[in-house]
């Protein structure tokens, strides 16, 4: 299991809609919020290449010192983005794939406001499962 | 490693300004940048100071198109070890700059400018240029050394040669000392020395290395002085040799070192040219540059000194030529490579360096958010080294992030937020807003970086002793985050915003609010007493037919799109003070104290009165901001100013509206009021409010004291109102109507001592009386029953809406009453006062029930008939006893007195004690064809008081004989016969609209009948008893109103038999009155002549068969029934008679009685063929039944001896 | 995912019904705002179903893609069938149109009114139009649904629609440059 | 001519048009959320969606009784089987099973497992309160009063509300049998 | 007596015995004893207004019903002459034939009755009345612009009822 993974979701308007510290090491704090700039810095890349292929799922689209970021793009141009120190490529795919129907479970609730924070407990147990799975 | 390489600067001659003496920032800044604009000068302008002395080494240099570049280092640059490497890292020309006037001796300034060239050994060329000499300057300036220069006061232009000039001069010589340095390598050759060759001991087989490579490093270097001498073809030459040699030698460095310059030469020579081709060329070498840079790494220990620098500039070389969008992907790529280099530099401000330029990069291809990243970075260097410098640059850094994380103050983003707004706005109902578009409104919401990015800026800020800046990033992360941040987290907050606060002079504003939150709550209601009406000229009642153009109703109900309609029009007056609800909340785990807080008015035609609010932890309040109007026009609300935390800053609604409609939507973090309990309003938005010229003003007050009057049921009180202007303008017209519950018991308003008043001028006061009687209490009201509780009920009642109102509409001068064509605007609105008459109603005196009695009295016979008497003060007991003379009422054709009665049963549960006076008021009959009751003129029946105790009940008697109806009449007899049976129904309609007359004559009777009740001195009353009348009524009320077909009565005859005409003539009648000699007795045993005559009473001749009987009576009840007990009866019957309509007729008979006694006489006539209408009052339908009309017993007393 | 299925009625009752309450009930006095939250329900559900669809798919690389998507693979989810024809300008706008579409089936206007249109009374004229406004209001759905679908697919637009001639609809989508 | 005995649920469920589950529940969570934003209170939006139920019911009864060969809804307890039984299932695709009669047999419960209306549906917090299958006792009540039975019908529990199942309560209030519309005096 | 049922949604038509048009006349009423729809093919003699025909129409449906069931010999649950009957309860008759014209009657449990006047030699109508309350549920109840309980003005409807009418045994 990769030692350091941060995984979040971006909506199409920028806004990350989930954040999970899934790495086995210790949290610092201060370790997460360097994750999640690296990620937010990485969406300029990620808005370039998107357009350019139609597979969903990116790969390693940017890195910072030892990290990478790894993104998987919806048709509907959700976000799914991992920053991770593991080269287990597969894993990560399938990762994403199986968030991905997690997530479109969560987008088909009537209730829920496509955009908004996902604030399902359940859907939270789900992701980090597979974290524990995948990565 | 240096700051802005790119591959062209490998031809820029490096030039050191220098201050000399001491210089103005200002001018200094002013001097350098007329200098840094000459940083290229064309070689075909410098032929005149050029001179060919030798043959130049610069063989094919373009003397037409090419030109020297400069780069100007200001102040002190360091030498870089690396200049023998590449030579445009050397300091080739020194200039000074010296401001005349603030260094007086020019010699100083000559020597203080050698001790600064010393420094720069390198240097070919140095010049000191002395700026805006002083006269005596200018002369001994000329006979100075030809290296101060100085530029006598001029305009700008001839400056701006001249400085050109002096530039071309440095350039040539420049230029002569390149070729002079190249000449002199190439023959002798040059020790070129580099860090990474400083080896003080060289092992031997290093030395023949080193010396094979001398040559290869010697022509790179040529090759640079080429280039710097704007010789690209030169330097091409050179540095191919160069490659080749390098590369045979294996001396990366070197290799890479040429082939950069070949590139930087090529790109020289092609100067302007964009073709693909070249760019691949251009990346195709650069590449294999970093390859070889870092191969020399590899190789060479790095220990020491590492070449790590080389290829990371030449990483930012590359990555700055292809930076434009359509190479983003190499880009991108490049500046990752470079950014992985970062960690392995060994110099810190290296990597600053580093940073900066990948920053730079990412932002000129676009990528806000990269380049937000890397400044960051920069910025933690920064913050590493703590001293102040650093600290600014570090905010300098952050602050230009604040875009790319949306983070930014007001103050440098008003525009977008302005924009933001703006798509708040144009929803009209943005409760309405579609979520979609609502997203849209908080994007990236990325709280975490926001967070720590702002720390970051308060805490350079503060070490960089910037306050506000401080204060300003303390306020967002304070209103944004609270929710993420502790309690403590938030109380440092707090104290970092009044400790830089402290630091601030007192007033100053920011552009970013920090809390309170504040929202618009309500706009609370004119008091009813300030209402004011949109005024119509069009029409008589001005307040008519146009809304009130206030108060401005918010109702938290309103559904839907009823929400537009809280965007009402709104109308405040000059002078006269307003307020506005806002709610404030703290969500925050600190206590909030608001120095002031009040409404930002941008219309200016406003003062706002501050108010000092404090907040504990985690509480909301809804405050009154007041203010006054101070100039017609409209007034705009958007927010409030607050001066909280030692800084004033403006509060806007509509941000607070958008957080929470976010927080609404599950957008935002939290609603801070909802977080504090306090419930969620819909957002209203601020109405259009126009502020109009003063008004008239009405104020009220009951005179005697505001409580209510307190009143017993149907007690009628006159209560004083009066009226004050306490506006500034004459009130020049008012109306006055009656509105809520119980209206009718207001009786009379003195209107027209109101109307007398006008104009009303300011301060004016007129008093008006108004009558008011109690009105009834619901039977189911247990809380009024009875006075004991009824000083508790003053409150009550004013406060239920039981009391009816006086509404009061005026007005002030309309500008130009006179057209009515002005439209409403023009016209001043008018006001509404609206006073509620209180009055607290107690149960008084209670009717019990009524019931109906009647009975007959026989009448005497005597020589006139019984007259129509009536004595005042004739009370009720008299009626059944002897003076059967004067009677309340007789008719005179009837002859005796049938009594109807009307019997009301009263009731005192109060504890005072009531008088009761019972009054019929009698009208003066309208038919003329009647004359004879003419003298039955209006008058008021009074009856004696009847006194009941409390607790007590009574009964009161009302005849009813007054309402008789003179005439039997076909339409009556309708009614009769609607009133006695409805069930049958030919013409539903008639048969409605008849029931209705009836019901109205009854109406009107009972109309007639008051009882008034008295209770100590001041209390009077009416007691209301229709209804329960009419009850009574209803049954009989065809015996009460109508007479009976034939009236019947006796007389004695005269002696003189002549027939007595026209008995009932008015002057007759009333002459009668006077003479009454009732000697109402005959003798027995003699003849007594005796005349029945007969009335007709309804407009049909009637053909009849009268018959008279005589019985003598023992016993009242004698006149009928089984139980009359009759001794003797005589009859007299079978005379026929004819009367005609309305007219009478007279039967003369005898009688003679034997035994003196008591005898009753009773005519009755059998009808022949009677009429509907007879038939109908005498309540038969069946058409054959015989009409029998019976009159009433008059009584004879026989007097003399058996 | 769930395979099921339910009675076309319950659709066509519910967007019956939903199309009805907000033109009569709740916007009764403003069509144009009814309109707006029809489109916006419609939307919501285009937005989801498109997430939902595409799943297994590669990702849209141009417009045309995801316009073909919607004419395939989306409408034949929907209605069991696929859009009969699809016309372009190039320059961002698309014409869909399907020959019987299966909302309007059912659909007829009062032929009274339409035969009223021709001879030139006013009144009857307005109550024509408005039938026809009223009939309009039922395709602000599935307007809205393609506009979802499309801006979910990262293709912001504009779609209105036509059904001069029942049972045959065209959808117009004009793309936001 | 022998009278056809009523077709089962699941043969009329088979023969009708059917369509994708989908469509239908995201439409109608769409119109929920709709409501949810125009109407704000929860208790509005429950009686609104009752209301539509109510209209759709009295369209839908028609239909239901054309394709089911149902002749007679008489007698209250025949009724409520045939809606839980073939009613449901021939719309919805789902059964329900009638329970809890109470003694005078007017009022008994629909207890439903699974609905289609509430899947990949999830309650926010901001919904305390909200029924989100209103509609559906809206649509009962309206068709029962279609076939003169004047019903109360209300939710007892709900699973999206934590409940182990969805029970519908649905009360007899009365028949009300046609008038004869006519006055005779005109 | 029970309405039967076609085995389809949309039944195809019975096979229309012998030709030419022998439909006079259709009524349908709903539950209201509005009349919903009146059409007519062939009606050589028309007596009364409009509203007059409907009027008697529907009443007389409704004495008759009324009569039926008290007449009826197996059931017990009568209720006094005249008393108003839920839809579907006690018996009712189907159709009755006079030497003008036959009527046929079909009544839904939901109070929707379907009219249908013929000839008299016309057959048993049951299934046509059965197909055309499918048709009315189709393109009428179904048609979005349909208001229930408006008098129906649904081309579809027509024209289908129209041929369908047409070939009528």
């Amino acid at each position: 299991m990769a030692s350091t993974a941060c995984f979040i979701i971006v909506s199409r308007n920028d806004i990350p809609i989930y954040e999970a510290e899934v790495g086995s090491a210790v949290k610092k704090e201060e370790a997460a919020h360097q994750h999640q700039f690296i990620l937010h810095a990485a969406l300029d890349i990620v808005q370039d290449l998107a357009w350019t292929t139609s597979a969903m799922f990116l790969k390693a689209v940017d890195r910072f010192n030892d990290l990478v970021v790894s993104v998987y793009v919806t048709a509907g141009h959700t976000r799914l983005m991992l920053l991770h120190d593991s080269r287990n490529e597969d894993g990560i795919k399938s990762f994403f794939q199986e968030v991905h129907e997690l997530y479109i479970k969560i987008l088909l609730n009537p209730l829920y406001l496509p955009g908004s924070r996902i604030t399902s407990s359940h859907f939270d147990t789900k992701v980090r499962a597979l974290a524990r799975k995948y990565l | 490693m240096e700051p802005d390489v790119s591959i062209e600067s490998g031809c820029m001659i490096r030039v050191a300004v220098l201050p000399i003496g001491p210089i103005p920032q200002s001018k200094l800044r002013d001097y350098v940048s007329i200098l840094v604009r000459h940083n290229k000068v064309e070689l075909s302008a410098i032929s005149s100071f050029y001179t060919e002395d030798q043959k130049s080494p610069f063989a094919n240099q373009p003397w037409d198109t090419g030109s020297l570049r400069f780069k100007f280092n200001v102040g002190w640059s360091p030498l870089s070890p690396w200049e023998d490497f590449q030579s445009n890292r050397k300091i080739l020309a020194v200039i000074g700059i010296c401001d005349c006037p603030s260094s007086p001796d020019l010699d100083v300034v000559g020597e203080q400018f050698a001790v600064a060239c010393k420094g720069y050994t390198s240097s070919l060329v140095q010049r000191c240029f002395a700026f805006c000499p002083g006269e005596d300057q200018l002369e001994d300036g000329g006979k100075k050394g030809n290296n101060l220069v100085l530029f006598p006061p001029a305009d700008q232009q001839t400056q701006e040669f001249h400085l050109l000039t002096m530039m071309q001069d440095i350039a040539a010589s420049l230029l002569m000392e390149f070729e002079k340095w190249v000449l002199r390598a190439e023959s002798a050759g040059t020790i070129l020395k580099t860090p990474l060759d400083s080896q003080t001991s060289l092992s031997s087989e290093e030395v023949i290395k080193a010396k094979k490579r001398r040559l290869g490093r010697a022509q790179k270097t040529i090759g640079d002085y080429c280039l710097l001498a704007g010789s690209p073809v030169d330097a091409n030459a050179h540095y191919s040799t160069a490659i080749e040699l390098a590369r045979l030698t294996g001396d990366f460095f070197w290799y890479a070192g040429a082939l950069e310059g070949s590139v930087c030469a090529l790109l020289i020579d092609r100067m302007g040219e964009k073709d693909p081709v070249l760019e691949d060329e251009v990346k195709y070498r650069y590449n294999s540059v970093i390859l070889h840079y870092r191969k020399a790494f590899m190789q060479d220990n790095a220990q020491r000194v590492s070449t790590l620098g080389f290829e990371l500039e030449a990483t930012l070389k590359l990555a700055r030529f292809l930076c434009r969008a359509e190479h983003a992907k190499e880009v991108v790529e490049l500046l990752m490579t470079a950014a992985d280099g970062a960690k392995s530099l060994i110099d810190a401000s290296d990597r600053l360096i580093l940073y900066v330029e990948i920053a730079r990069l990412f932002g000129t291809l676009g990528y806000q958010r990269k380049a937000a990243f890397f400044s960051r970075q920069v910025a933690q260097l920064y913050l590493q080294q703590d001293d102040c410098w650093a600290a600014i640059s570090a905010m300098q850094v952050l602050a230009m992030t604040t875009k790319a994380y949306r983070v930014q103050s007001r103050a440098t983003s008003s525009k977008s937020l302005s924009s933001s707004n703006e798509n708040g706005l144009s929803h009209a109902d943005i409760g309405k807003m579609q979520p979609q578009s609502v997203v849209s409104l908080f994007e990236s919401q990325w709280s975490t970086l926001q967070m720590v990015v702002l720390r970051e800026i308060l805490l350079s800020s503060v070490r960089a002793g910037d306050p506000l800046a401080a204060w300003s990033a303390a306020a967002r992360l304070l209103r944004s985050y609270y929710p993420l941040i502790t309690p403590a987290g938030q109380s440092g907050l707090a104290s970092a915003l009044i400790n830089s606060a402290e630091r601030l002079p007192s007033g100053t504003r920011c552009a970013d609010p920090a809390l309170p939150f504040v929202r618009l709550h309500s706009f609370p209601l004119h008091p009813l007493q300030m209402d004011i009406v949109k005024r119509n000229p069009g029409r008589e009642e001005w307040w008519l037919g146009s809304a009130p153009s206030g108060p401005f109703i918010y109702t938290p109900f309103s559904k839907g799109e009823t929400i537009d309609s809280s965007k009402q029009e709104f109308v405040w007056i000059v002078g006269e003070p307003v307020q506005v609800l806002v709610e404030l909340a703290n969500p925050c785990g600190f206590d909030l104290m608001v120095e002031s807080i009040y409404l930002s008015v941008h219309s200016g035609n406003f003062d706002a009165f501050p108010i000092h609010v404090s907040l504990p932890p985690n509480s909301a309040k809804v405050i009154p901001l007041s203010g006054m109007p101070t100039s017609v026009g409209p007034v705009t609300i958007p927010g409030c100013i607050v001066h909280c935390f030692g800084v004033i800053t403006e509060h806007l609604f509509r941000d607070v509206d958008n957080l929470l409609l976010g927080a609404a939507q599950g957008l935002v973090l939290s609603d801070p009021f909802r977080s504090c309990g306090s419930p969620t309003l819909r957002n209203i938005s601020v109405p259009n409010i126009s502020v109009v010229p003063p008004l008239p003003l009405l104020v009220s007050h009951v005179v005697g004291g505001d409580g209510a009057a307190i009143l017993y049921e149907g007690e009628i009180r006159d209560v004083c109102i009066s009226l004050a202007n306490a506006g500034s303008v004459p009130i020049e017209q008012a109306h006055i109507s009656i509105s809520g519950k119980n209206q009718d018991s207001v009786i009379s308003i003195a209107d027209e001592t109101l109307q007398s008043s006008l104009p009303l001028k300011p301060g004016a006061e007129v008093t008006l009386p108004v009558t008011i009687r109690a009105w009834q209490l619901g039977l189911v009201d247990p809380d009024n029953a009875g006075g004991k509780s009824a000083s508790g009920n003053v409150g009550r009642l004013s406060r239920d809406g039981s009391s009816p109102m006086m509404v009061i509409h005026y007005a002030g001068p309309s500008c130009e009453s006179g057209d009515t064509t002005t439209s409403s605007s023009t016209v001043p609105p008018g006001r509404r006062l609206v006073v509620p008459l209180h009055v607290c109603v107690l149960h008084g005196l209670s009717f019990v029930k009524a019931r109906l009695l009647s009975m007959e009295i026989p009448a005497h016979v005597s020589e006139t008939l019984p007259k129509f008497v009536h004595k005042e003060n004739s009370s009720t007991e008299e009626f059944a006893g002897s003076k059967t003379d004067c009677l309340v009422k007789i008719d005179p054709y009837r002859g005796s007195w049938g009594l109807r009665l009307l019997e009301l049963e009263l009731s005192n549960p109060t504890d005072v004690t009531f008088d009761i006076s019972v009054s019929v008021q009698l009208e003066s009959p309208k038919n003329d064809d009647n004359p004879t009751l003419i003298d039955r003129d209006a008058a008021d029946f009074g009856y004696p008081k009847t006194r009941i105790d409390r607790d007590y009940s009574a009964r009161v008697l009302i005849p009813l004989e007054h309402f008789k109806l003179p005439v039997l009449d076909g339409s009556y007899f309708m009614k009769d016969s609607q009133a006695d049976d409805a069930s049958n129904s030919k013409s539903s309609i008639s048969e409605k609209n008849l029931k209705a007359e009836l019901n109205a004559s009854i109406k009107n009777l009972i109309s007639r009948i008051k009882v008034k009740w008295q209770s100590g001195r001041n209390s009077a009353g009416e007691l209301n008893i229709k209804d329960a009348t009419q009850a009574a009524l209803q049954s009989s009320v065809m015996d009460i109103l109508l007479p009976d077909p034939l009236t019947f009565g006796f007389k004695l005859s005269k002696n003189d038999m002549g027939p007595k005409t026209q008995i009932d003539s008015p002057n007759e009648s009333n002459s009668q009155v006077n003479y009454i000699a009732c000697k109402g007795s005959i003798s027995a045993h003699d003849m007594t002549p005796m005349e029945v005559l007969v009335r007709n009473n309804t407009k049909e001749k009637i053909q009849m068969n009268l018959s008279i009987t005589c019985r003598d009576v023992a016993g009242e009840n004698c006149i009928e029934g089984n139980k009359a007990t009759v001794l003797w009866a005589g009859v007299l019957s079978g005379i026929n008679l004819e009367v005609p309509p309305l007219g009478d007729i007279k039967h003369c008979f005898s009688l003679y009685f034997l035994v003196p006694g008591e005898y009753t006489l009773v005519a009755a006539a059998l009808i022949d063929d009677a009429d509907d209408i007879l038939r109908a009052r005498a309540r038969t339908d069946s058409p054959d039944e015989p009409i029998f009309c019976r009159g009433p017993p008059f009584h004879v007393r026989v007097i003399g001896t058996a | 995912m769930v395979g099921r299925e339910v009675s076309e009625s319950c659709v066509d009752s519910m967007i019956i019904e939903m199309v009805s309450s907000y033109c009569d009930r709740f916007c009764s006095a403003k069509p144009e705002l009814a309109a707006r939250r029809i489109e916006a329900i419609g939307y919501q559900v285009g937005l989801q179903l498109s997430e939902r669809y595409t799943m297994e798919r590669p990702r849209f690389s141009d417009h045309l893609e995801a316009i073909k998507f919607i004419c395939k693979d989306f409408w034949s989810e929907l209605f069991k069938k696929q859009i009969d024809n699809l016309k372009t300008n190039h320059r961002g706008t698309f014409v869909l149109q399907d020959n019987r579409f299966r909302w309007l089936t059912r659909m007829s206007i009062d032929p009274s009114e339409t035969n009223a249109n021709t001879s030139d009374d006013p009144s009857v004229a307005t109550t024509e139009s408005k039938s026809a406004q009223s009939a309009s209001m039922h395709l602000y759905f599935p307007c809205g649904i393609i506009r979802g679908a499309l801006t979910n697919l990262g293709i912001p637009c504009a779609v209105s629609a036509d059904m001069s001639n029942l049972p045959a609809c065209s959808f117009v989508v004009r793309i936001k440059a | 001519m022998a009278p056809l005995a009523p077709r089962t649920g699941d043969a009329v469920f088979a023969n009708v048009e059917r369509v994708n589950a989908e469509l239908f529940t995201l439409t109608y969570g769409a119109i929920v959320r709709q409501l949810l934003t125009d109407l704000e209170e929860v208790e509005e939006v429950n009686k609104q969606l009752d209301q539509m139920g109510y209209n759709i019911g009295i369209r839908l009864i028609d239909e239901f009784l054309a394709k089911s060969n149902v002749s007679r809804c008489v007698d209250f307890k025949e009724t409520a089987d045939v809606i839980a039984k073939v009613g449901l299932k021939m719309f919805l695709g789902v059964t329900a099973s009638v329970t809890n009669w109470d003694v005078d047999g007017t009022s008994c419960s629909l207890v439903l497992e699974d609905n289609p209306l509430v899947d990949f549906v999830e309650l926010p917090d901001t919904c305390q309160g909200l029924y989100y299958c209103n509609i559906l006792s809206g649509v009962i009540r309206g068709a029962l009063e279609m076939v003169s039975m004047k019903t109360e019908v209300t939710w007892v529990r709900d699973m999206l509300r934590g409940d182990d199942a969805y029970e519908l309560r649905l009360k007899l209030l009365k028949q009300v049998p046609e008038e004869y519309p006519y006055k005779d005096d005109e | 007596m029970q309405f039967f049922g076609g085995s389809d949604i949309s039944p195809s038509p019975p096979v229309a015995t012998g030709s030419g048009s022998n439909g006079h006349m259709m009524y349908v009423f709903n539950r209201n004893g509005i009349c919903l729809l009146y059409r007519e093919w062939n009606r050589p003699l028309r007596t009364l207004s409009s509203q007059q025909d409907h009027k008697l129409m529907f009443g007389l449906l409704f004495s008759l019903k009324s009569f039926t069931a008290k007449m009826d010999p197996t059931s017990v649950d009568k209720g006094n002459l005249g008393v108003p009957q839920l839809p579907g309860q006690g018996c009712s008759f189907h159709s009755f034939r006079t030497n003008t014209f036959k009527l046929s009657f079909m009544e839904s449990p939901s109070g929707i009755k379907i009219i249908l006047v013929t000839n008299p030699k016309t057959g048993d109508l049951r299934e046509s009345l059965k197909y055309i309350y499918n048709l009315y549920v189709e393109y009428v109840v179904k048609n979005p612009l349909y208001s229930p309980g408006t008098p129906i003005k649904c081309e579809l409807f027509n024209t289908s009822l129209d041929q369908y009418v047409k070939n009528l045994a």
